[in-house]
This record gives structure tokens, sequence and C-alpha cells, in this order.
């Protein structure tokens, strides 16, 4: 059937690709900023296979989606977050909880889950990119993963955001976008959460002297 | 002028003025008048709902039907008691010199727009804008817990943002995954994730695809809720946040939360044959009944007690929900009534007292009927209340729930015993020593706010034994609306 | 206004009590307005309540409806014969405690007295709703006030640790207890949820369902009325309790739990199997047994009674099992028998046993003193309690001619006649239990002359004795009333049998009424004067008149001459009051013969002791044995639950991701 | 229902035992004396005694209260109630109705309630030892003769005393190995309750031994004499009511004055030799340990409570 596929599906589906490979990259970067670099690429390339989309489909919308994506996700947020890793001087590498090679396999694992649980529902998508619904899964898991591996408040957010990549990757290719106004709402509470959590590292900073998570395990009850 | 848009522009517009003008003199009184405004005009709204049936606003936008205004009415009622609350408790905790004024002004337009987004949530008609709005609620929230700045709070307040934000990240999956549902049913016009539409065409969605987001729903929201395993933030934030947020987190969010999975069970119902989504909200909520009861043996802090007791009572809940049918749906519209009611009542209780003898250890409060009989009682009843002791509201809905249970899922009964029994020891027992005994009091400058506390009280103790019948029919209209 | 029905006059006294208690709030702190206005109120309405009850009895059930409760379960009210009985009860007893404690409650003791007043009378309304209630809502609700305003009377001097712990303990039981309860009436409406008693009875349960309710209401109601293993908060919290508040647990609270046990096995369960009645009897052999070993070796005077009441409803909880044994064999004429003997112990222990605790309140008062050790030669300084007690005691050791010995010769009767059994070995097993009973009614013969003799008699222990005062006339007129009522059923049984029939006649379909019918008031004798009789008057007539003629006689024949010395003593020097028995002195006996029962820490002085002292610390092995062990688990089950709780965000996360994995692979539609 | 000549009779009895205890005691004495060659005391001791009691000041400690006082008449009432109601010569007692077998039980535990609550009165050492003691007695005897009872009036199918003798009485003769049990558990129960070696010894004040002695060493003049009368009684009424469960061949069955002549002395008879025996007893037997008197009475429950199932287990039928 891949012959059938014309050649903008073919497009989407490499974008896909890419994002997913980003994700895996994100995954097993050490150093912070190239962390965020990163994650501006995903946001990129998430943005252009939107326009893509939008092309092939004409749905008006998901171009201002993509635009929307382009200023929040691939120069806003990065913005911010670098200045943020300035200000803080957050030099260090990332130290993950566990060894990079352990956290690719588990990823890999992720990935077939998620493709196992998309499938059968890309069986019954008429949508001209019904594959990268299991791909926009698997980004949300290994953005999870991230989160869960990772040592800094930074990188948790940076993976946090990366999870919102994949949910927009779902959003756009797999139902050509949302509606106008829930994508408008779901861009402003990303934002005012990536200001708040700005306002807060300094706070941490100031309080723990330090962005690592592990300070913050006094609340606890055993 | 609509009721419905003053209900919502009232609590926006004063958030935005305090935002402002928060640090003025009347400020604390204008979020009192505030709330007091929103709570009549949410009432105005529940008597043009109760009267003349479900209405739409903002074109589709919004829809009120006899479901969400119920929920309208008690986020409102217990949004204005919080507020009356708050104002001397803030101002203690201001001379204290626990806070700024900064901080207080912060405090209040928060507190406002986080009430302005419950009611976005409550009312809305849109799946996505719902999600948005809890998000938004989280978000205000997260500004409130962090609210003291203290090494704790920022914990807490960052556990909570992590948890919540990543939760809602996956019910925001489950919202795509329905709207990639309902797309192939309703087209790609904007009205797939309207509720009304979709509710009309339930029968018609994909099952697999429902399943599928229904899962990412329930463990999105229910982080939300509370459900253990997902319940990790909210002793957190419960204990660290000034009491009034405690409050209106047991007492609203978590409503919201939950009310946002019911909605969506309701269409998942409809699409999925065989109970799916009850059977995992039954599992979900048997789980978390037990693992809060044994947790709550182990308390030292009187507020984590008693956001444990929250998350007990939210399994139950999501229980009764889970069994459906008209009685349990009556009943756990009952029991979230009374535990809003009651839990918010011992949190202003705790509020006081904690701020009367200055800590929150419980094994350093003693003998609050001795510093204050009236608060000592409030604890006493209101801790009673919420253990499902007659003659109080909150047993005649565990009875329900309970028999209810009883009847159809025998083998889940002594579960729920055994979970309420162990509550009943842990936190009576925690109580009963803090109330009674002997201690010396401790000046404050400002006069405890005790109405709020009885106010509540005696709301659940009438429900207790004397539901009104139009209550009764509102209640019944709700619950057959969740099939 | 038209004639009342008994229900709705009782209804109003229940509501008039409830405005009683809200009234001592207006001036909490006015204590004489409480005591002195209040009380004797409630008393006033105690007995409207026992005389409209009394009333009432023989005739039809009435029943009634109120606008409150649940939307489609609304408050059911039944006033029958049963609990007709026992709103007798509760009206007449009450009274009595209710006019004692307007003299007892000078100062309120820890609780303001309008808080006091409060929590007693929504005690008493509550009890007496109980005995209304003809809904499981209504029931549970009226049963868990019960219980709350009941812990709040027992926590009123809340400022010592011991007391609150026993309030707790004491919440805790009854709270598993209405659980097992609750429990016990889902399972009776056999799945109909038809949650009113009437739907109940039209239930015919399985007999595998029905022996399910019946034993959950056993161990639901046991655990009210203090049976074994649940009795351990009674002991406790009876002592922690104002003595008023401990007559009133004692006397009425622990009936209404009988009460709820006869109305489940006799009136809402069809089927009745006879093994039900060997299990009663069992549990209520044992309950007796340990309550009266128990009674006989405590050191404070209100453990001692509470042990005692365990002993009693022990005897009660064997004549319900005798009665359903002879019930489910259908030979109701000896199950009328029985039932009479349970519901005349159920009068007659509520009765007596009140009294005692309210005499302790007396001494408690007079001499700021609970210990046996401390007390003694009290007869001389407080005469009316001393010889008003005397009645409680000889009632409560079972010997005619008063109340006490009436219920037990009731029993002893029914047991007689065990043998008709057609059961090849219960027949067997019966009389030998009837044995033990005697047994048991002896030893509590020893603890009550424990109780007298070292309370009332010998000489003052304390130097601090001597100015102890009699008590006040509102405690005097309780003693009287309650000792006028043991008295009353000591010496007029048939007459009160025939008025409580009505309720045997109600469960078991016969009673003893027509043969009692045939002989004079005098004579009680419920098969046939042949078979077995007792006129309690002419006893009590022939001892005083050998009595009254004896003296006169004597002092007719030779002389009343009377001359004081100190006491012979065998010609003892030293004959302080450190030369009689100790109350640990006075139980060795038992606590050498029955050595296995007691868990006993002592402390034996040495031959070299500069200060030899001696010491025994008894305690109970189910503490050991049954509490402490489950409290262990649910400790352990704890410490591994709240591992949960790391404190580490991304074990946090985990959860939730895994959850959310387990629930993608694993639920399907 | 209540004719003249019963309650002749009955009035008849009750003199009877008033004047036949004393003398019994006496007998009693005097077979123990005879048989432990000593010179005998004269039969008529006990009489002599009381008198003298009778004629003496009471001396009063200071601590004895009303109670103190009242006692010997009530224990003197109640022992002549039991005598009132045992019948040793006719079944045709007016009183009998009063109570049946385990009233009279119910009579005996009032008696030694009060004399132990008496004893404990005055407050001296001795006087609550003794109580102590006497209700440790009590409450093991007790079940006992209950039980002994039990077995007679499931033969019997009655609990009142005069329809068990009747049935017992004009029976045709069936052996009945239930009553050798309850017969020998009864005779240990008298000897418990009558103050009787080996539990107990009514001749000695040596301290550590004494029960009965021990609770009215306080008492002197008529309060002793009572008591002393009193204890008589009771091993008259023991006596009788043993006879009359177990020989009760002779009682006279109604209002038949011929057979009431005739039982007298048939009675006076048995009394004889059953104070022979009893006295016999003693003698031969030692005075056991206190703490050994519960494996005594232990053993007379025991085989009261093996009649009782015998009883069950062979005669169910008869």
């Amino acid at each position: 059937m891949s012959s059938a596929i014309p050649f903008s599906a073919q497009l989407i589906n490499l974008f896909a690709a890419v994002i997913l490979l980003l994700a895996f990259a994100m995954l097993a970067q050490r150093r912070v900023v190239a962390l965020i670099n990163l994650f501006a690429m995903q946001g990129l390339t998430l943005c252009l296979s939107t326009l893509v989309v939008a092309v092939s489909t004409g749905q008006s919308h998901l171009y201002y989606s993509a635009g929307l994506t382009l200023l929040l996700k691939v120069l806003l947020l990065p913005w911010i977050l670098h200045r943020l890793v300035r200000k803080l001087n957050v030099k260090s590498e990332v130290e993950a909880l566990i060894n990079i090679p352990t956290t690719m396999l588990v990823g890999l694992v992720l990935v077939m889950i998620a493709f196992n649980v998309a499938l059968p529902i890309s069986e019954l998508s008429h949508t001209i990119t019904r594959g990268t619904l299991g791909i926009a899964l698997a980004v949300v898991m290994l953005a999870f993963l991230m989160m869960i591996t990772r040592q800094k408040a930074i990188t948790q957010v940076v993976g946090f955001l990366s999870m919102e990549n994949g949910l927009f990757l779902a959003a756009t290719s797999a139902t050509y976008g949302m509606p106008m106004v829930v994508e408008l709402g779901i861009a402003l509470d990303v934002l005012v959460g990536v200001i708040i959590l700005g306002v807060f590292f300094f706070q941490i900073r100031d309080q723990f002297d330090s962005l690592d998570i592990h300070h913050m395990e006094r609340l606890k009850d055993n | 002028m609509d009721f419905f848009v003053l209900m919502l522009a009232i609590p926006l517009v004063s958030g935005a003025l305090l935002t402002v003008f928060g640090e003025c003199d009347w400020a604390p009184n204008l979020n009192i008048i505030a709330s007091l405004g929103t709570f009549l005009a949410a009432a105005g709204l529940t008597a043009e709902i109760v009267a003349n049936g479900p209405r739409f606003a903002f074109g589709e936008q919004f829809f009120i039907d006899s479901l969400n205004v119920f929920f309208v009415a008690l986020t409102a009622f217990v949004g204005l008691t919080t507020s009356i609350f708050s104002g001397p408790y803030m101002r203690n905790e201001a001379e204290h010199g626990r806070l700024t004024k900064p901080r207080l002004r912060l405090y209040k337009s928060m507190y406002q727009l986080f009430m302005f987004a419950m009611l976005a949530a409550l009312t809305t008609n849109n799946l996505g804008i719902l999600w948005v709005a809890m998000e938004a609620a989280t978000l205000t929230t997260v500004l409130l817990v962090s609210l003291y700045r203290t090494p704790a709070s920022l914990e807490a307040a960052w556990k909570y943002f992590i948890l919540c934000g990543v939760g809602i990240a996956q019910a925001l999956f489950g919202t795509i995954l329905l709207y990639f549902a309902a797309e192939r049913v309703l087209g790609e016009s904007g009205n797939a994730l309207l509720w009304t539409h979709l509710i009309d065409v339930k029968g018609q969605l994909e099952p697999n695809i429902m399943a599928l987001s229904f899962i990412f729903l329930l463990v999105g929201y229910g982080t939300k809720v509370g459900l253990a395993p997902l319940h990790n933030w909210l002793p957190d934030a419960h204990a660290e946040g000034p009491t009034p947020v405690s409050a209106v987190l047991s007492g609203l969010l978590l409503n919201v939360a939950l009310y946002a999975i019911l909605r969506c069970k309701v269409l998942a119902d409809g699409a999925i044959p065989g109970d799916f989504a009850g059977k995992l909200m039954i599992g979900f909520g048997l789980f978390t009944l037990l693992v809060a009861a044994f947790f709550l043996s182990r308390q030292k802090d009187v507020k984590r007690m008693f956001a444990y007791s929250s998350i007990e009572h939210m399994g139950l809940i999501t229980f009764a929900f889970g069994m459906g049918g008209p009685v349990a749906n009556f009943a756990g519209l009952l029991h979230m009534t009374m535990h809003s009611l009651t839990k918010s009542a011992i949190f202003f209780a705790v509020g006081h007292a904690t701020q009367k003898t200055g800590t929150q250890l419980m094994e350093n409060i003693r003998g609050l009927i001795r510093i204050n009989p009236l608060i000592g009682w409030g604890l006493m009843l209101g801790t009673l209340a919420i253990l499902g002791m007659p003659p109080f509201g909150v047993f005649a809905s565990e009875f329900m729930i309970l028999t209810h249970a009883m009847k159809h899922y025998p083998w889940a009964t002594p579960v729920l015993l055994l979970g309420l029994g162990v509550a009943f020891a842990a936190i009576f027992g925690k109580v009963q020593p803090m109330v009674f005994g002997e201690t010396e009091a401790k000046r404050l400058p400002h006069a405890p706010a005790i109405t709020p506390v009885f106010l509540h009280l005696g709301i659940v103790l009438m429900l207790g034994l004397y539901i009104p019948p139009y209550l009764t029919r509102w209640f019944h209209e709700a619950a057959r609306m969740l099939g | 206004m038209t004639s009342l029905l008994p229900i709705d006059t009782l209804l109003i006294a229940a509501c008039a009590w409830l405005a009683i208690g809200l009234l001592g709030l207006v001036a909490p702190r006015n204590t004489r307005f409480i005591s002195k206005t209040l009380f004797p109120l409630g008393a006033m309405i105690g007995a409207l309540v026992g005389s409209v009850a009394l009333g009432s009895l023989g005739g039809p059930a009435q029943t009634a409806v109120l606008a409150i409760g649940l939307p489609d379960l609304p408050f059911h009210l039944r006033l029958d014969n049963l609990s007709a009985v026992f709103a007798m009860l509760l009206g007449f007893v009450s009274v009595g405690i209710s006019v004692f404690a307007a003299g007892y409650f000078r100062k309120g003791e820890g609780t303001a007295p309008g808080l006091l007043c409060l929590e007693y009378h929504v005690f008493l309304a509550s009890m007496l709703m109980v005995l209304l209630a003809d809904d499981a809502y209504a029931f549970m609700v009226a049963w868990e006030t019960m219980a709350l305003s009941s812990f709040f009377l027992v926590t009123t001097d809340h400022r010592h640790e011991e007391i609150r712990r026993a309030g707790f303990l004491y919440l805790l039981i009854a709270h598993v207890g209405a659980i097992a309860i609750l429990l016990c009436f889902g399972v009776m409406t056999g799945g109909a949820g038809d949650y009113s008693f009437a739907g109940m009875r039209a239930q015919q349960l399985s007999p595998f369902w029905a022996s399910a309710a019946y034993l959950l209401a056993l161990a639901g109601f046991g655990a009210k009325a203090g049976l074994v293993p649940l009795h351990v908060w009674l002991p406790e919290a009876h002592p922690a309790a104002p003595s008023p508040v401990s007559a009133m647990m004692s006397g009425v609270m622990l009936k209404t739990a009988i009460y709820g046990l006869l109305r489940v096995s006799f009136d809402l369960l069809h089927t009745t199997l006879w093994w039900w009645g060997v299990v009663a009897l069992v549990v209520g052999l044992v309950t007796a047994l340990f309550g009266v070993l128990y009674s006989t070796v405590q050191n404070d005077m209100k453990r001692l009674l509470a042990y005692s009441s365990i002993e009693n409803i022990g005897l009660i909880a064997v004549g319900i099992g005798l009665t359903l044994i002879f019930h489910a064999y259908r030979m109701e004429a000896l199950a009328a028998l029985a039932m009479t003997a349970v519901l005349y112990h159920c009068l007659a222990h509520s009765a007596f046993k009140s009294l005692l605790f309210l005499c302790t309140g007396s001494v408690l008062h007079a001499t700021r003193e609970r210990s046996l050790g401390k007390l003694g030669g009290l007869i001389h300084r407080m005469p009316w309690v001393a010889w008003l007690a005397l009645a409680g005691v000889i009632a409560s050791a079972g010997l005619p001619p008063l109340s006490g010995f009436v219920s037990e010769w009731l029993l002893l009767q029914s047991f007689l006649f065990s043998p008709g059994l057609p059961h090849p070995w219960l027949n067997m097993v019966v009389p030998v239990a009837a044995a033990l009973v005697v047994f048991v009614a002896a030893l509590a013969g020893f603890a009550m002359v424990k109780f007298y003799g070292i309370i009332f008699l010998g000489q003052m222990r304390e130097p601090g004795l001597k100015d102890a005062h009699d008590a006040g006339p509102w405690e005097k007129f309780g003693l009287v009333w309650l000792t006028l009522i043991t008295l009353l059923l000591g010496i007029l049984p048939s007459t009160v049998i025939l008025r409580i029939d009505a309720a045997t006649r109600q469960l078991l379909g016969t009673g003893l009424a027509d043969k009692l019918h045939e002989h004079g008031w005098w004579m009680l004798a419920p098969i046939s004067p042949e078979r077995a009789s007792y006129e309690p008057v002419i006893f009590l007539v022939t001892i005083a008149a050998t009595l009254l003629l004896g003296r006169w006689l004597v002092r007719r024949l030779y002389h009343g001459r009377v001359r004081r010395t100190s006491a012979w003593d065998c010609g003892y020097y030293f004959q302080g009051p450190r030369a009689q028995d100790t109350a640990e002195g006075f139980s060795q006996p038992i606590r050498r013969i029955f050595e296995p029962m007691f868990r006993m820490e002592r402390h034996f002085p040495t031959a070299r002791d500069a200060a030899p002292y001696y010491s025994v610390k008894v305690e109970d092995h189910f503490w050991y044995w049954l509490y402490l062990p489950v409290a262990r688990a649910a400790g352990w089950v704890s410490t591994l639950v709240v591992t949960l709780q790391g404190g580490r965000i991304a074990v946090y996360l985990m959860y939730s991701f895994i959850t959310l994995l387990v629930l993608l692979l694993v639920a399907r539609p | 229902m209540i004719s003249i000549s019963g309650l002749l009779g009955q009035a008849f009895a009750i003199l009877l035992a008033l004047v036949l205890a004393p003398l019994l005691s006496g007998w009693v004495g005097q077979c123990r004396a005879w048989l432990q060659n000593r010179t005998a005391p004269p039969l008529l001791l006990p009489y002599y005694q009381l008198q003298k009691l009778f004629h003496k000041d009471v001396v009063l400690a200071h601590g004895a209260s009303s109670l103190f006082r009242a006692a010997p008449f009530v224990v003197f009432g109640c022992m002549v109630l039991a005598c009132a109601i045992i019948p040793s010569l006719s079944t045709d007692l007016p009183l009998a109705p009063a109570a049946d077998a385990i009233a009279l039980v119910g009579v005996f535990g009032l008696a030694r309630v009060f004399i132990s609550l008496a004893a404990m009165d005055v407050g001296t050492s001795f006087g609550s030892l003794g109580g102590r003691r006497e209700m440790l007695i009590g409450f093991l005897a007790e079940p006992a003769l209950l039980m002994v009872i039990f077995t007679l009036a499931m033969i019997a199918q009655s609990t009142s005393v005069a329809t068990i003798v009747e049935t017992l009485a004009h029976r045709e003769l069936v052996i009945y190995p239930s009553l050798a049990f309850a017969g020998v558990a009864f005779t240990f129960v008298s000897f418990a309750e009558n103050a009787r070696v080996p539990v107990d010894n009514p001749a000695t004040h040596l301290e550590l031994t004494m029960i009965h002695e021990a609770m009215i060493l306080e008492y002197s003049g008529r309060y002793l004499a009572l008591l002393e009368w009193a204890a008589s009684l009771k091993l008259y009424a023991y006596s009788c009511l043993g006879l009359a469960l177990f020989f009760p061949w002779g009682i006279a069955p109604g209002d038949d004055l011929l057979a009431l002549v005739a039982a007298i002395p048939l009675l006076v008879l048995k009394l004889a030799i059953g104070g022979a025996l009893l006295a016999g007893i003693e003698t031969i037997n030692a005075k056991v340990r206190i703490f050994r008197a519960p494996e005594f009475l232990g053993t007379a429950f025991m085989l009261a409570v093996l009649g009782l199932l015998v009883r069950l287990l062979l005669e169910s039928k008869v």
C-alpha cells in the first residue's frame, strides 16, 4: 500500500519519525543547553509537519496552529529556558538516575508498546496520516520516561514540554487539529505554566541553592 | 442581566481588580463581596435552571443542566464561606509575619481566578475548554500552595505542578483521542468536542478508541481527584498551603476533577459495551479507600491527615459512581456534597486551631475546647461527621452506598467496611486528645470566624435527618443524567 | 384535642427530652437551674414514658412514619409489646437516675453542666428512639446517637488520659458493633433493598443467610452488651463515667442491645436453628463466668460492678440461648418460660445495678475515693446509702426474696425441663450449663459480699472517712425509688409477669399468663404448683415474722441489755483497720483457685525488705490474646502502605506511568 | 387448699424442729465423745448453753453496727423457714409452696450472706477471714447442692420438695443409680455446709482452721444463742432433707393423723442413726487444710453432675 501513500503523507510520516528520533536524542542528551536546542528542533519539526498537513488538507486553522507552535515552542520557550539556564548558571551535566543505555532500552520497549496500543486505532483512521498516532503516543511516553529519569528541575520541565509536543503531534496529524479555541487555550496554559515555572526556579534556587530535585524529598510519610 | 455571565464575570473581574488593588484595606472585603456576588448569581442561575431546565450560553460553548448547576451552587457556596473564613485567618497570618502584603494580594487575586477557573470548568460544554479550565485551576492553585515560599511549600507546589501537569497532559491525550473518535461521527465541524452533541451520538463512537481515551482521561483527571496511586501530590499540597486553600482544594477542586471524569464516563458508557468504565472506577475507588485508610494511622500533621481522609472519601465516591445506577449516583452526589461541606468545615476549625497553638503537629495540639470551646466542638463534631457518625449527613450517603454495594457488589462490602473502620480508629484516636485534655491558650489579634464552621455542620446535620423534596428531585435528575 | 396514641406520647416525650437538653445550653453554667429544674423535669418525662409504655402493654402494635429520614426511607416507628417492655424499663429506671443526677451534678466535673444536661437527655431520647425505630436507617441513627452521647458522657472528665482512652475504646468497639449491625440488616433485606423492618419480616431467608444475619446481630449487639470477647470497653468506660451515667449505661443501655438481639432473632428472622441457641448459650456462659470471676478480684468498686454487669448480660444471653433452642424445637411453652426469665432479668438487673452504681456515686461524693482498699465502715456515716445498697446487693447476689432471685429461679426452671429436648446430646449438655449458671450465681454472692463488706462494714481504712456525709435528699429519693422497684420486682413476680407476658406472646405466640391467672397474685407457678412454685410474699412474711416474734420473745422472756466494749478477736492486741481483710485479701481464694483465668502481675515482699509491700495486678487475657495482635497487624500493614509516600517525585511519576501502562496493556473493553 | 390440720401439722413441724435441733447437736456431740473415749457431755447440754447465753448480757464491740445486731435474727428466721418447708413428718405443708427446692438453696444462701456480712462488720482480722472462707465454701457447695436437687427434681418432674418426697416415697421400687451419686454428693455438701470435719471443726478455736467459729467470735449473749440455735437448726434441716430425699419411707402422705403420729418416732430414730453416723465419719476423718476444701467440694459437684448425667443417660425412659 506504500505506493498509495501520497507525497505529503510521506513527508508527514518522515517528520513524525524525526520527532521520535529527537525524543530519543533528548533522552540520551546529557547537557542542558543541548537539551533545550533539541527541544527547539523538535518544535520546529512539529511546526513543519503541521504546515504540511495544513497544505495537504487545506485546513485553514492549522496555519494558525503552526504559527503558534513556531512562536511558542521554537522561539519563545527555548529563549526563556536559555535565559533561565544562564541566569541560574546551570552548567553541570544532567545526571540521570538510570544510566543512558538502560534508559534507551526502556525507551525502545515503550515505543513498541505505544505502537502496539495505537495499532487498532490507526486501523480505523481515515486520515492520510494515521500512523503518526502511534508515534505521538511514543513521544509522550519517552518524554514521561525522561521526566522520571532526570534529576534537574529544568530537565523535568523540558520533558514536560516535549510531552506537549507529542500531544500536539497527535492533535494535528491524527485529527487535523483541535478546534481553534481549544488550541489557543492550551497554548496559553503552556505559556503561563512555563512562566510560573521560571519564577519557581529562582525561588527553588534561593531556598535549596540548587535545582536538583533530590533536595525536595522532605515531605514524606515513611 | 444574565446570571450565568455574572457568575463568570464577577470572579474574573474582581480577580483582575485584586491583582491591581490587592494591597488596599478594602481588598479583603472586596474578596468576600465578590464571592457573595458569585454565590448570589449562582443561586439565581440554579433557581433558573431548576425552573426552566437546561440552557446554553455563548453559543453552545457553555451548557448548564441540573447536574453541573448543582456543582456550581456547591462551589459558589463553599467559595463564599471560605472567603469569609480566610478574612481573619489571613490577617492573623499577616500579623504573625508569615505573609507579606504582596502575598496577600496574590492570594486574593488567585483565589478569585481559581473560582473562575472552576466555575468555567463546571459549566463548559466543550471538553477541550474543560481541559483548559482544569489546567488553569491547577496553575492558580500552584501559586496558592506555594504562598508561604518556605522550602516545604515550594517542594509541595513543585510536586503538585509536575504530577498534575503530567496527569493533565494525559487527560489532554485522552481528549484528543475522544475528538478523534467523535470526528469520525460528527465530521470535522468544531462541535465534535461539544458534550451535548457527543451525548447524542455516544452509541456510534468507536469502542476501542473510547476505551483508550477513557483510560487516559481517568488516569489524567484521576491524578487531580487523588486516586491512589496517583495521589502523592495531594497530602503535600494540603499540608503546606494556607488552610483556606486546603479547604477549597479538598472541598471543591477534587469534586471538579471528579465531575470531569463523570462527564467522560457517561460517553464511555454509551460507547463501550460491558460496564468498562464502571469496573475501572470501582477498582480505583476500593484501592484508594483502603490505601488512604491505612495511611491515616501514621500521620503526625493534622492537615495532612485530613488530606488523606479526603483521598479516602474520593475513593468512596469514585466507587459509588463506578457502581452506577440511579441509587448509587444519587448516593455519590450526596456524598460529594456532604464531603465538601464537612471537610471544608473541618479545615476551617483546624486552621483556627493551628493558629491558636502555632503548630500543625497533632501531638502538640491539646485541649482545644479549653482554648476555645467553639473551635474544639467544631473540630470534634466535624470529625465525627466525616467519620460517618449519625445523625450527620455523611452517614446517610455512606448508608446508601453501603446498602447498594451489599445488594450489587457483596464482595466489595467487607473492603469498604474495613477501610471505614480503620479510618475511624485512626482519625478519631488522633483528634480526641487534640480536642480534649489540658493546655494553655494563645492570644490572637483577630477573633476567628466560627460561623462558616457551624453553618456547614448545621447543613450537614440537617441533610442527615431530612433531605428536602426539591433537593431530592434535583439529585434524582442529576443522577439520572449520569445513567 | 383528641386522645393521643401511646406512640405519639412517647415521641413527644423524646422531643421533650431533647428540648430539656437544649434548654441546658441556654445557661450552661447555671448549675442550680439545670440540676434543680431540668433534671427533675427529665425525671417526670421518664415517669410519663414508663407509665405510657406500661399502659400500652398488651395493646396492638402502633406504627407511625415521620417526614424525616432518607428520601426513599423515612423514619418508620413502631410501638409493640417488646419495645413497650423496654420503654417501660427505660422510663421508670431513668426517673430514679435523673432525680439522683439532680443532686449529683452539684459541681459539673470537667464539662459544663449545661452540656452534660444536653448529652444526658439526648442519650435518653436516643435510647427511646432505638426502641421505637422500625427501619434500619432510623435504628442506626438512633443507635449511633446513643453511642455518641454516651461517649461524651463517659469522657465528661476528659482531662485524665486514661478516661480519654476508655472513651476511645468504647466508641471504637461501639462503631465496629454498629458496622456489624448494619451488615446484619443488609443481609436481612435479602437483596430486596427494602430497609424497613416490615420489609425484613416479609423476607424468607435461606438458613445460611438467616444464620449469617443472626451471627452478625449477635456480634453487633454483643459488642454493645459486653459479651465476651467484645467486653473490654465495659470495665474501662463504667469507672470513667460519672456514676449516674454508669448507672444509665449499665442499667438501660446494655438492655437496648438485648432488645436489638431479641428483635432480630425472634421478630425479624422467621427461621430459627437449634444451634443458634447453643451459640448464644455457650457465649453467655463464658461471659457470665468470666464476668463474675473478674468482678470478684476487682479492687475498684465501679469496675467490680461493671464486671458484674458483664456477668448478668451473660446470664441473659444464656436465657436467650435456651429460648432459641426451645423455640427451634417448637416447645413454645418452655420457650415462653425462658423468655420470661430473660425479660425479667433485664428489668431486675436494670433496677438493682443502677441502684448499686448510684450508691457508688454517693460514696464517691462523700469520700472522693473509688478504690475499695481505702474505704470501709461507711454504714456508720451513711446509713441510708448503706441500707439501700444492701437491697441492691442481695438482689444482685440472686438471693430471695428480691428481684434477682426471681429471674434466676425462672431460668433454672426452664433449664430443669430441658431434658425434654428431642436432641440426643443437647439434653445432656444443657443441664450441665444449669450447673454453671448456679455456680455463677453463687460467685456473684461472693463478689457482692466483698463489695458491701469492704465498702460499708468493718473499720474505716482511712482516717479521712470520718467526715463522710450521707446522701442528700435528691440522691436519697433516687436510691429509694430504685430500691422500691427492686423490692416490687422481688415480691410481686406474677403481677409483673402478667404485664410483660404480652411481649413473650408477641414473640413466641404463647405466654405464661393463662397459667398464672389460675393462682393468686402472691404465687408464682409458671407450670403448676405441683411442679414448681415460689411465693416471695409468704417467704418474706415468714422470715419477718420469725425475726420480730423472736426479738419480742427474747426481750420478753429474758432482757435486752447491751454492753459496749472493744472487740474480742481471740484476744489479739492489735486491732487497727489494717488488721482486717483488704480487698485483695478477700478475693485471694478466687485468685488462687482460678489462677489460670487471670493474667496476674504480683509482687511478694521478701523477708529482708526494708519497706515490704505486696501488690497484685489482674489483667484480662483477651486484651493480650485478641486486641493487641489485631492492632499490631494493622500497624504492620500501614508501615507497608506508607512506603508509597517516599517523597521522591521521580518515583511518584513512575507510579503514574506504571498505572497508565498497566491499564493500557491489561484493560480491554 | 389449706386445711386446718395442715396448718396444725405445719406449726407442729416447726415446733418439733425448734425442739429437736439442739437435741440432735447434743446427740452428735455425745457420740463423738464416746467414739473418742471421752466422757460424754450430757445430752441436753445445748439447751443449758442456750439458756445460759440468753440470760447473759450482750457484749458488743464498739464498731458493731445495727446490721451486726439484726443478722442473728435474720439467720434464725431463714433456718426456721427452711425447717418449715422441709417435710420431716408429713408432706402436707401449707408453707411448702412458698419456696421450692431452688428457693430452699436461696434461703441457705441468704443466711450465709448475712452471717458473713455480720462477721465482716466489726472489722477484726478473724471476722473477715471467717466471712471470706464461708463465702468460699458457699459458692462451692451451692452448685453441688442444686445439682443434687436437680437430679431428684428430674425424677419427680418437680422442684417442690414436698412433691419430690411424695414421688420418692410412694413409688413402686425402682433402683435409681443416680440417687446413689446424688446421695454421696449431698452428704459431702451437708458436711461442708454444717461446718463439720473435714471442712471445718465446730469444736475448735484454733485460729487458722476455723471458719464458722471465726465468724461468730464477736457474738455473745442472746445473739450467740440465736446463732448456735440456728446452726443446730441448719444441721437438723439438712438431716431431715437428706432423710426425706433418700430415705423417705414413713413420712405421712397427707393430713392422715395416724401416719403423722407414727412418723414422729420414725423420724427420731432416723435422726439418731444419722447423727451417730455423722459423728463416726467426723471421728475417722481429719480436718483438711482450707485449700483442700475446694477439692472436697469439687468432688461433690462432680458427683452431683455425674448423677444428673446418669439420670439422663440411663433412666430417661423411666
